[in-house]
């Protein structure tokens, strides 16, 4: 196994205006290059996580520790978060202008996943114009353009039709080995999480604690569902067995 | 309207009282005790008038009112009544209340300006009445001066501060019974120019004036203002003392101060030009108003 | 809460003593009297001020607001709902904010004497302004996909105007507000010199023909209390308004 | 384009046809001036107006506005980094808003003597509050969740700035430079009195003591043109800029 | 077969800034109490199609034919289109509230649902404290609580795990069939089609057109999927099959 790349240590959060703690007492670590699925009941504390590893939220107790320093992270949140005023263009070259990549050397970077990602012709147009499976794709080209080593990505394909999604997962997968990626990924579809991860952790909620840890060592690409169905299996008793009702 | 002093309403006095307004020329200051007197004395109730004393806020809206019928009388200028009256506006005199001009050319004492021509080079600042521009430009060249070189500034009505802060030579449009004591009383030594001593014609400072309409209509009114403020003004003549305690009172009631030493010295040089050997208070002649008609007419740019 | 006003405590302190020591330096009183020349006529006028003309000044300011919000709001709703009216109405709104009161005031004295109403006109010129075009933007600005979820609920105009318009233009139409306060004591003040016999803004003109410089400023620091609480009573308002904002 | 323009015309007209039919009725032209009498003025006066006058005045405006956008900008951008900066400005900047120009005459004439600059101050003064007002506003509207992205984007504390708070507090910054720009000619014209040789304040309150309405009325068309000009520049700004709102 | 409630007759409808039509000579029907399911790729026009059922957008061509006039449309978008500044209980009554309910009322109305869609004690809370799964359900109560007869529901569920959205579907599905109402369900979930549809539409991209139509009639509730995965497969097929490459 590689090494640790970051590690939840013991972190409880309770949000200010909240009653009860939404994270208490968890630990996790995430390893270099792996690939890595967060499975949970929606309102769990997954994009709460994200905020935390972020930064954007501290936790009352413990900490999120990153054993390799220089690593920027490629974030993409669950709401697409588009500015509304700039072109979709403009909107996915951000990172690259924010790192002091001149303009034309950004488009000329983007452009190749416009078509890629099924947006080509879009480039010009303002958020406002696009569907929200496009809106989601922009906002995950955004998150994948600035070549960070680690993405942390909260639902990024929820609003593609199957077979978006399905070439959508096979660039993510590919990119990702390639390139050594490690990427935490949230998501609510099992097959998705089956499909491309290396690891499963489903969470329980209120508060949020790992349930299950599940690691998936088929080769890629995984284009035969079948041989993966005990995997889901497993997933599904183990998500509806604790719980009588939602 | 509710502005001004109303004066109370004797409870014995049967016979209604005729409403009548008047506009002072600027806030009440010693010039106006003669109209106080009256008041207080009961002279425009004897006359069958309750007066009602109003404070313009711009120094136009004396003439401006009285021509457009708001008020019945007012106090103005007499050169600014003569523009008025070439402009159009139906206004006349009444009677001169100040028959010689208090509008004096000003600066501080250690500028050793000797006459008008050493204005020459210099800045003078005035209240954006281009009246002023004809005085100086008569006194100047009366003196033998080049206005032309004279530099005039339109400083609004912050004539003080201007010579206070230096930022101006000297000042015209200045009153020499109201800046003139209240700049001495606030310690700065003065010294003025009097226009009459070169060359102006000595104009009417202040003129009580109505319009036509009241004028030809009402005649009786007019008539019974004036007899009532030649009482108050013989009044003031006589008592000086008394007659500024009544303004001064009526001041210090309405909770604007006045300061009695500069009111006192105001009054003092008022009433040496209210009336004079030669001509009664309130006298008025054609020639002399022809004359000034002449004098604004030739000193027009 | 009493430490947050410390800092801000010492600057105006320090800002009154360095005033002091200046209007002490330049010894010209009537043209910079200092702090404590003016607090001392501020005792001496007591009375006066408070009684007298503070209460003369407050009704013109409050009437006049109380116009020029309702006047600005109505002015800018028939706007927005009406183009032409829009384009009718705007270029005359700007003329009538670019011709100075000086001008007018024999033409308001003419129609209204020297009543309150002359006052409160000139109050109402001023500021009516900026809460008309804030009440208009905010208005604007309201965002389409909402306006169109009200039109698939099948709300009334009027409901939509109470339940989307007037919460979404709530903040612009406060920073008119923010405005509009402060100028409408300046507007009271300019509007006594139309005429008046009593007033906050008449008394310190009076003092100006008296070369009375702590008389001209002590008026203004009530003119510039109402001006603040007025500020601060809004500044409340908006914080409970908007706390959805946190 | 033309057609729509037709409607506004017309009430124009109709405004000037009553205003002068009103004028004639009313027969005090010293006082309300005709809209005829006003443009036989315009032209015989026009060479002086023009090339004398006008000039004069667009100088103070123009410098005005910059100076006081500039400032106001600068103030808000200072009081939104720094909550303490705010605590202590705020109250200030109120009370600068209630203090009537005409008190602080005598101190700007001590300060900058009968120069353009004692005009400008008065202009700035009059102009920067809503920009200031407006420009905070809007940045403090900026929504968290966009503060975050570029937080997780490590964009710079400038980039930040630049990227989001500027595009986003344009429409509330907008709003106020169309208070502030008519506002700019008033300042420009109550600066002139002051202390002036030239410009349309000045000359209009000169041809209000020879009692002459319609020579007081000429320079103020040029006033408000200049207002309307202004203000329709900042409206064109405006729907370039906010083009993407459509 | 019951009564066709609505008819899409022959429509034809481009974006005003688009250069090709986005819905080119679509027909379609729908019957009254059927649930019908729409799938396209993403980008295609499902929500477009949407906007011209209520009226948002105009067709170029053609027509969308209502059979039944007194329908009352609950729509949710595919944006939640929450009000930021209403609690979630004020978000969720809002159609009440429009319809003339009073708040106590509207109040009892929402309130089981509230348990039964998870989102118990947050009634009260603002919008931007919601986790975007419970945001989404806010937004789907939103949609039902009108009482409308006929349900236009754009990916109500696309943001909800797995288990929640089974809760979510079976709910859905027995109050359809309780109360007879009329769905029509944009979804990327084949999955979630095949268990709740009575119909389902498949559509083709650029510009829109049907593909496929599948009617299922096996009886509910649908618990055992393997059933209904031949349905899948065809579906599966003909999508994947269009196209080479996404
Ligand atoms: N700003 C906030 N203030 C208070 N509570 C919050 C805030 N943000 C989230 N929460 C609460 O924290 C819990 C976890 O939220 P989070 O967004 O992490 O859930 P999630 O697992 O991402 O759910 P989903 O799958 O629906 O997106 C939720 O119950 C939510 O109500
Ligand atoms: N306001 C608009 N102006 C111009 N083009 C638009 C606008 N809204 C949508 N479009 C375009 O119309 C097409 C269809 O959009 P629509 O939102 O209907 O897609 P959709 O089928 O709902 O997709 P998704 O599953 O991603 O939500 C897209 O290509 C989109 O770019
Ligand atoms: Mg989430
Ligand atoms: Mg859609």
């Amino acid at each position: 196994m590689s090494a640790k790349l970051l590690e939840l240590r013991d972190i409880t959060f309770t949000y200010k205006t909240a009653q009860r703690p939404t994270i208490e007492r968890l630990n996790a670590e995430v390893y270099e290059g792996e690939f890595l699925s967060l499975i949970a009941p929606s309102g769990a504390g997954k994009s709460t996580i994200f905020r935390l590893l972020m930064g954007l939220e501290q936790p009352q107790h413990g900490e999120a520790l990153f054993h390799n320093n220089n690593s920027a992270m490629g974030y993409m949140p669950q709401k697409d978060l588009l500015l509304e005023w700039r072109t979709v263009l403009e909107n996915v070259t951000l990172p690259l202008e924010l790192k002091g990549v001149n303009k034309k050397e950004a488009k000329t970077i983007a452009e190749p996943y416009f078509v890629q990602f099924g947006l080509e012709g879009t480039q010009h147009q303002y958020p406002r114009e696009l569907s929200g499976g496009m809106r989601q794709r922009a906002s995950f080209l955004r998150a994948m353009i600035g070549g960070s080593k680690l993405l942390l990505l909260d639902e990024p394909f929820s609003a593609l039709d199957a077979m978006t999604r399905l070439h959508m997962q096979d660039w993510l997968q590919k990119v990702c080995r390639d390139l050594n990626l490690t990427v935490i990924l949230i998501t609510h579809d099992m097959d998705e999480a089956i499909r491309v991860s290396d690891r499963i952790l489903v969470f329980s909620s209120s508060p949020m604690s790992t349930y299950l840890e599940l690691s998936i060592e088929e080769p890629h690409p995984r284009a035969n569902l079948e041989t993966l169905a005990p995997f889901k299996q497993q997933i599904m008793r183990q998500l509806f067995s604790g719980v009588d009702s939602i | 309207a509710c502005g001004g002093e109303v004066t109370e309403t004797s409870a014995e006095s049967t016979d209604p009282l005729e409403d009548v307004d008047i506009m002072l020329d600027w806030y009440p200051n010693a010039v106006h005790t003669f109209l106080y007197t009256a008041i207080e004395n009961g002279y425009f109730e004897e006359e069958g008038l309750n007066v009602n004393i109003i404070f313009p806020a711009n120094p136009t809206d004396p003439i401006n009112l009285t021509a457009a019928g708001e008020l019945d009388f007012a106090l103005s200028y007499q050169p600014d009544i003569i523009t008025a009256q070439h402009q159009g506006l139906p206004i006349e005199a009444v009677a001169p209340i100040v028959r010689s001009p208090l509008n004096h050319v000003m600066f501080l004492a250690d500028q050793n300006f000797s006459s008008p021509r050493d204005l020459e080079g210099k800045t003078v600042g005035y209240p954006g009445i281009p009246l002023n521009e004809q005085l100086l430009k008569t006194m100047v060249e009366n003196d033998g001066g080049d206005f032309s070189k004279v530099k005039m500034i339109d400083i609004g009505f912050e004539l003080g501060p201007a010579i206070m802060t230096e930022r101006a030579d000297a000042i015209i449009g200045a009153y020499i019974n109201h800046e003139y004591p209240v700049l001495k009383h606030e310690g700065y030594d003065i010294n003025y120019f009097n226009p009459t001593d070169y060359g102006v014609p000595s104009y009417y400072e202040l003129v009580l004036i109505t319009n036509e309409k009241l004028m030809n209509e009402r005649q009786e009114t007019v008539e019974a203002f004036w007899r009532a403020a030649v009482k108050g003004y013989e009044q003031m003549r006589d008592e000086p003392e008394e007659s500024l305690n009544i303004l001064l009172d009526n001041q210090e009631e309405a909770n604007f101060p006045l300061i009695e030493t500069v009111e006192k010295e105001s009054l003092d040089i008022l009433l040496s030009k209210m009336e004079t050997e030669e001509e009664a208070f309130g006298a008025q002649s054609k020639e002399h108003w022809e004359q000034i008609e002449n004098w604004l007419e030739e000193t027009k740019e | 809460m009493i430490r947050n006003y410390t800092a801000p405590g010492l600057l105006l302190l320090g800002l009154l003593i360095s005033w002091e020591i200046l209007a002490g330096f330049i010894d010209k009183p009537y043209l910079m009297p200092g702090p404590l020349a003016i607090t001392d006529k501020l005792i001496s006028l007591h009375s006066t001020l408070f009684f007298t003309h503070l209460p003369a000044t407050l009704q013109v300011v409050i009437t006049g607001l109380v116009i020029s919000t309702i006047l600005g709001v109505t002015v800018a709703i028939c706007m927005h709902g009406y183009r032409l009216i829009e384009r009718a109405l705007y270029p005359l709104l700007v003329i009538s904010q670019t011709i100075p009161i000086i001008a007018l005031a024999p033409i308001f004295v003419l129609w209204f004497g020297y009543s309150v109403w002359s006052k409160v006109v000139v109050t109402v010129l001023i500021t009516f302004f900026p809460i008309t075009v804030n009440m208009y933007d905010g208005l604007k600005s309201t965002p389409k996909e909402l306006r169109e979820l009200f039109q698939t609920m099948n709300a009334s105009p009027f409901a939509t105007f109470i339940k989307l318009y007037v919460p979404h233009s709530l903040p612009s139409f406060l920073s008119g507000m923010k405005v509009a306060v402060p100028l409408s004591v300046v507007g009271a003040a300019i509007g006594e010199w139309l005429g008046a016999e009593a007033g906050l803004g008449y008394f310190s003109r009076r003092m100006m023909t008296q070369f009375d410089g702590a008389g001209v400023f002590a008026p203004i620091v009530w003119l510039a209390l109402i001006g603040i609480l007025g500020f601060l009573l809004i500044t409340i308002i908006e914080r409970y308004l908007l706390r959805w904002r946190a």
